[in-house]
């Protein structure tokens, strides 16, 4: 095993979770039926694309080293306030304008307060993951905001050269966010206040505006996402997507995204968001009992991270 | 005469629920389950929690080779999206237990829907309420009535109203009506909300109590007798009439009275057989069934749970 | 009786051997140490030298069981010992000061020092014994710190203290120092000397790792040399060594004079500073240096150098006072600002304030520079960058395996030249190094003062603080000295003799009784 | 303001959230009818004790650098295996030691995969509660189980000194712990495992087996809780105790625990557990709409971390 070229040591270790994801992938190829059927592969897409969206910026923000409960909200309530303007000015625009307005609002807010006034994520997030939600209920008075304005259905349920939009959406947002943390100035000062922030100020980087942008961006990318769901499903939820926020966090954390900062690279978030969607799919597609769905799941990942690791340890 | 089916034959049924873990659609589902065995369909249960999960299920049956589905839906308001998918993805569609809204806020009728209405069921918990407290001779004014409510469900919500309103109009004073809006629709969750109505209206010698299902009940029940209330002073209905069976069956009665039990069988077993009959033999099942409720207690509850099927 | 394992690092040890017999660690893509072997005699002090990333402090963490080798053995006492986690090397006498701080931050300076063997009453502790221990052990090192003091409040030098007290405390019988007195000033090495000749006269083996050569002959019985990993040489005895000997084997070439000052051309005033205050500063601090002159600052630990410092760079907010930049007047209120007006600072505390730990060295070197060559404002230049640090890992000589190492997986000194990388590529006007050379080797420490003539050369003003008084005397065209948060004195070269820098270093009421560090 | 003592500086800086706590509470028992009242004070204990019992280890846990999603599950699924088995068994004894035994167990696993296998806490305690939360519905078919021992309702019913026994034992865990914490050399490791692992391994300190220790606590502290529940439900819920986790980690961290490990104080854990219980009491003694608590929940949590913050500014 000493022998092994360290080349090739190298690109097996960085594999990571890739690696699983591959695995994964044949083995329901293999042994699920209707896998590979292009409606599913449609449908996984779908299934997989607001928590993709999500992931794009969350990995930004944990590779700066914080985290953003607060995305499930602002996904549920991005879609009421887009349905509601939607239905009382009957524009699309205005309707997709007023959504993502309130999602970077609410990203701003969370900048300010954990950047600029050094406040726990956890908390900070936390209060206005409630509050987002609340207003997601009180603003349509606690029910979900049915959208007459059909023009805006195209969003989620078109398709482009035969792909669902949803979809091609979360590649482009995979593709630009993968651009922005990789070759960008912006991307690497995030890695780098996430690493270590006093070294980063030290070095010139405006940390603070940094976080702020990020939390920003993902307020705006979690309130599109709220969109397109809303688009969707033609109305507007106030209850959905209520626990997205650790559906998107594990997701990035299991492709190898670093909790405590540093670490991320956009192929790992699409291995973690997909090795998470194709598990479920498959489930449902194996007719697995909705209580051993639960358990299949929990040990899969349990399963995911530990072939990894003991991967490292041979390796190392 | 019905057709052979076998396994083999190909028929596929999906049946979605919206909260699983409740018992009331672990019922629906065992029942669906008998029906596929009985007529030789495959059925596919999937959990959906919400609407990106419903449409995500949908997509998951379509790919699997179903034909059709059965759902009880998140959110009422869904309903165009789910007859946008179904039709997309070619699947027949059923609905169950909740009826469709429309972008105009109306019933989609169209829809083909098999149910019971939230709102009807709510009065019929508040009128069996006032009937018994009547019957037992209470003085109106002594007498509280704790709602235990969960908005964010807007079904939760049809059924407290339903009984509220239906307590009014027997002529119970609207202003000894307290709600007790809980954070989580689970036992301890209605127990801390119902406690804090306790607690404001410690003059009131008689409770009656409601809530969206049973275990809301079950949890203010249990908040009321932490103050000392018994089977005595305390009148609670549920519906569901699932988790309230271990109440019956304690040996001394408790404060929790009755529940309207819901006819699992008629919404599992039915819906599936009509969906099933739709696919294989193109009969349309009818636009709009209703089913009614059926109100148990600890003295016939063993007979009507075994008459429903629920317990062999 | 459970008293007397408190009281054991203070009963004479018992006497005991050290040997190394063909160690050898090897990480991916590195062999950090090559089969090396040598003996330590009891009662001695062993001096461990050679080039940074020489393997010195993979040989300490193989001793103290925090690295397994990968082959070779060690024996104590003639018997062969197997470590496989600190706790046995602990166990059987084995106590390592590493070359990083490894202390808890939010601890009481006592939770530190007994950190992992609080003293205890059954299984709680037993507080007021944990206080007055630690009183006595931080007499024993010169230190007056209140045992409840959190570390993280304490400036860097005491940490340092804090760090060998804990060694002191466990009472081993082989105790290794891994440069300990980097970020020490001349008072506390004195004290460390007088502690580390009680163990010596105890019977005790110590090994000692250093940069510094007066250190190493004025304490060491015997000395190793190693080089890439491997031993390369033996001293038995330094009776007769020269130092350039020393340096010789080590470093594999002559290095001659390492200051080698020659007269510098000086230009205009780059940085005028006048009464900057702030936290940190006794008084308002007012001084100027010129492009192409080399401004040392001098003080005892504490003097307020590095605040002053942080103060110019904007890393602190100051409070009052002005800056001046050739001339034209700067507001810096965070580092960028000051790193726009072409002030840049390389930080003291290079684990803290410096190197990223997560990313590779490329990055680490860029981190700053990339802002300034962006295409388009924005997109990072792959191609530029990966030659910037080439260029820069070449020019430094930065010991990697490849660009793309973690910086955090070097060794301490060149941790220290990729921090010092980053700026080769910036724009700069003014250039504050705080304590540039800590933990550099003596080659090194040569090239980054050629580097730093070479910069003052093209037009830098430099201001250089440092605790070595013979590399201010040795590289600076005039001295600032410092003292408790003011300046005491300001020297040309020409007037900076030893006695008068020290003089107005030390706080008045004492005078520098102790022999100052060569 | 540079002029205050730095005595009474130390201690007003200290207080921190105790102060805000304080506050809270007087607040409140002005202008909230009901809220001094013994039988609201009762309610208020019993809301509280189940979160106040969980967050006992999960001080511990993030004192020592990580975290546990798990305990919500475990609090569901101990209740269940309690109820299942003291009804099997007609034994309160055997019900209570199997509701026990599941929760070490989970703890266990959890602790050997996080410390020895060295997987990230998030991702394994994820799994983890999926599993026991799927077990929880598959050992009683997905039902309550209503327990028929009465025996065992004494735990959750009685009264001891006029003061409701869970709110008791509630108390008895916030001492133990804060004596663990504060005073035992087990209390002391965790916080240096939390505050610098390196180093605390490094001073011979067993982090791998403190780690476990931790974990194993955390389980059984969650079955505990959940069979105090279950005797305050007279039944085991599988559903139950969904979103705990947070809750938990969100007292804790308000309190003034830091999530990144190495600072955490049993004082703060009783604020944070506190403040988090009388915000929501308070709501519901004002009869505040249910969608506008969310809102105000939110803004009372973020206004808390403000005002320390604001507080400390000010002090430094
Ligand atoms: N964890 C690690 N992974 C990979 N390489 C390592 C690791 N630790 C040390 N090395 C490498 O081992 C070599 C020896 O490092 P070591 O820290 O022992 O040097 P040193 O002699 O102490 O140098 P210095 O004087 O700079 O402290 C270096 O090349 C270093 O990069
Ligand atoms: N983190 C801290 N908390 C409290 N006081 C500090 C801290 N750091 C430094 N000080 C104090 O501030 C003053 C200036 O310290 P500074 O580090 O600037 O000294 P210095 O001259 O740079 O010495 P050296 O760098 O050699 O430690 C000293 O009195 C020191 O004790
Ligand atoms: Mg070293
Ligand atoms: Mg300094």
């Amino acid at each position: 095993m000493r022998m092994r070229l360290p080349l090739l040591q190298g690109a097996w270790d960085k594999a990571g979770m890739l690696l699983v994801l591959a695995l994964l992938f044949a083995a329901c190829a293999a042994c699920v039926d209707n896998f590979l059927t292009p409606r599913n592969m449609e449908g996984l897409g779908l299934a997989v694309s607001t928590v993709g969206i999500v992931s794009c910026t969350m990995m930004l923000c944990l590779a700066a080293g914080d985290f953003d409960l607060s995305v499930g909200s602002v996904v549920a309530c991005a879609g009421v306030v887009a349905a509601v303007v939607m239905n009382r000015t009957g524009s699309v625009a205005a309707g997709i304008a007023a959504g993502l307005a309130l999602g970077a609002l609410v990203g701003l807010v969370n900048g300010v307060v954990v950047a600029s006034f050094g406040i726990n994520a956890l908390i900070t997030t936390l209060a206005t993951m409630q509050i987002v939600r609340g207003l997601a209920y009180i603003i349509p008075g606690g029910v979900a905001v049915g959208i007459r304005t059909e023009g805006f259905f195209m969003l989620g349920n078109s398709k482009l050269m035969g792909v669902p939009t949803p979809v091609v959406i979360v590649a482009l947002c995979f593709v630009v966010f993968g651009v922005l943390l990789h070759c960008t100035v912006f991307g690497r000062s995030a890695l780098a206040v996430g690493g270590n922030r006093e070294a980063a100020y030290l070095a010139g980087i405006p940390v603070t505006r940094v976080k702020i942008v990020i939390f920003t961006l993902q307020g705006l990318m979690a309130a599109f996402a709220g969109i397109i769901l809303a688009a969707r499903m033609t109305s507007g939820q106030p209850m959905t997507s209520q626990g997205l926020e650790l559906e998107v966090i594990s997701a990035c954390v299991l492709g190898g995204v670093s909790l405590t900062g540093g670490v991320g690279s956009i192929g790992f978030v699409i291995a973690g968001v997909l090795i998470m969607g194709i598990v479920q799919n498959a489930m449902n597609l194996l007719n697995i009992p909705p209580f051993y769905q639960y358990v299949v799941r929990g040990a899969i990942l349990l399963a995911a991270v530990l072939f990894d690791r003991f991967k490292h340890r041979r390796g190392a | 005469r019905k057709p052979a089916a076998s396994p083999g034959s190909g028929v596929k049924i999906g049946f979605l629920v919206k909260q699983p873990e409740e018992p009331w659609f672990q019922l629906e589902w065992k029942f669906a389950d008998k029906a596929s065995r009985d007529l030789g369909f495959e059925l596919v249960k999937i959990g959906v929690p919400d609407g990106e999960k419903t449409l995500a299920a949908i997509d998951n049956l379509a790919a699997g080779g179903a034909q059709g589905f059965i759902i009880c839906t998140p959110d009422v308001r869904l309903g165009p999206a789910i007859v946008a998918k179904a039709t997309q993805k070619g699947l027949k569609l059923l609905a169950v237990d909740d009826q469709f809204i429309g972008p105009d806020g109306a019933f989609m009728t169209n829809v083909h829907y098999l149910g019971i209405s939230a709102r009807k069921i709510g009065e019929s918990v508040g009128g069996a309420l006032h009937k018994e407290m009547t019957a037992r001779g209470w003085p109106v004014g002594e007498v509280g009535c704790l709602v235990v409510t969960f908005d964010e469900l807007d079904t939760a919500k049809q059924r407290t109203e339903g009984a509220v309103s239906a307590l009014v109009a027997a002529g119970f004073p609207a202003g000894q009506v307290y709600r007790a809006p809980t954070r989580t629709p689970d036992i301890p969750g209605c127990f801390d909300a119902a406690n804090v109505v306790l607690t404001k209206n410690p003059a009131f010698k008689y409770w009656l109590v409601c809530g969206m299902n049973d275990n809301a009940v079950l949890g203010a029940v249990r908040a009321t007798e932490g103050r000392g209330f018994n089977a005595g002073n305390t009148i609670g209905i549920g519906i569901n009439g699932t988790d309230c069976i271990v109440e019956f069956e304690k040996e001394k009665p408790t404060g929790f009275f009755a529940s309207v039990l819901l006819t699992a069988r008629v919404h599992g077993y039915d819906t599936a057989a009509m969906m099933h009959r739709w696919i294989s033999e193109g009969i349309e099942p009818p636009l709009d069934t209703r089913t009614l409720g059926i109100m148990i207690d600890r003295a016939n509850f063993q007979q009507v749970l075994a008459e429903q099927g629920v317990r062999e | 009786m459970v008293q007397s394992r408190y009281r054991a690092d203070e009963s004479p040890c018992a006497a005991s051997t050290l040997a190394f017999e063909a160690v050898t660690k090897t990480f991916p893509g590195v062999t950090a140490l090559d089969r090396v072997s040598f003996e330590v005699r009891a009662g001695s002090v062993h001096g461990l030298v050679g080039e940074n990333g020489a393997g010195k402090s993979t040989l300490l963490r193989v001793l103290s069981g925090a690295h397994a080798p990968t082959s070779g053995t060690m024996r104590v006492n003639g018997a062969p010992v197997v470590f496989t986690s600190t706790h046995q090397a602990l166990a059987a006498g084995v106590a390592v000061i590493y070359q990083e701080l490894h202390l808890v931050p939010k601890m009481s300076v006592a939770e530190n020092i007994y950190l992992g063997h609080l003293p205890r009453r059954g299984m709680v502790v037993d507080r007021a014994r944990l206080h007055a221990e630690t009183r006595r052990q931080l007499e024993r090192v010169g230190e007056d710190i209140d045992p409840r003091t959190p570390v993280d409040r304490l400036p860097i030098a005491q940490r340092q203290m804090v760090e060998i007290a804990k060694a002191l405390t466990r009472g081993a019988r082989i105790i290794a120092f891994d440069e300990p007195t980097s970020s020490l000033s001349a008072r506390e090495v004195e004290r460390l000397f007088t502690v580390i000749r009680e163990l010596k006269q105890g019977g005790c083996v110590i090994l000692y790792v250093s940069h510094r050569f007066e250190e190493i002959f004025r304490v060491c019985d015997a000395v190793t040399v190693l080089r890439d990993g491997r031993h390369v040489a033996e001293f038995d005895s330094l009776e007769g060594v020269t130092r350039d000997a020393l340096v010789q084997r080590m470093v594999g070439r002559e290095i001659a004079d390492i200051y080698d000052y020659r007269p510098r051309r000086q230009g205009a005033v780059a940085l005028e500073v006048s009464g900057l205050t702030g936290p940190g500063l006794a008084a308002p601090c007012s001084f100027s240096a010129a492009r192409g002159e080399i401004l040392g600052i001098f003080g005892l630990v504490g003097a307020g150098r590095t605040e002053l410092l942080r103060l110019l760079y904007g890393a602190v907010r100051a409070t009052g006072g002005a800056v001046r930049v050739d001339g034209r007047a700067v507001t810096v209120r965070r580092p960028e600002d000051a790193i726009n007006a072409g002030v840049v600072l390389c930080p003291e505390d290079r684990k803290k304030d410096g190197i990223i730990p997560v990313l590779s060295v490329r990055e680490n070197i860029n981190v700053s520079a990339r802002r300034h060559h962006a295409a388009a404002g924005m997109f990072i230049r792959r191609g530029w960058e990966r030659r910037n640090a080439d260029e820069r890992i070449t020019q430094l000589r930065i010991k990697v395996s490849s660009a793309r190492q973690r910086v955090d997986t070097l060794s301490g000194g060149n941790q220290q030249k990729t921090v010092l990388a980053r700026w080769l590529s910036e724009k700069v006007r003014v250039l504050l190094l705080d304590e540039p050379t800590r933990g550099i080797d003596v080659g090194a420490k040569s090239e980054v003062y050629r580097l730093m003539y070479e910069l003052a050369a093209r037009g830098l003003c430099l201001v250089l603080v440092s605790s070595e008084l013979p590399e201010v005397l040795g590289t600076c065209d005039r001295i600032i000295v410092m003292r408790q948060g003011r300046v005491s004195a300001v020297l040309p070269r020409g007037e900076a003799t030893e006695e008068r820098v020290l003089h107005a270093a030390f706080p008045l009421e004492h005078s520098p009784r102790e022999p100052e560090r060569q």
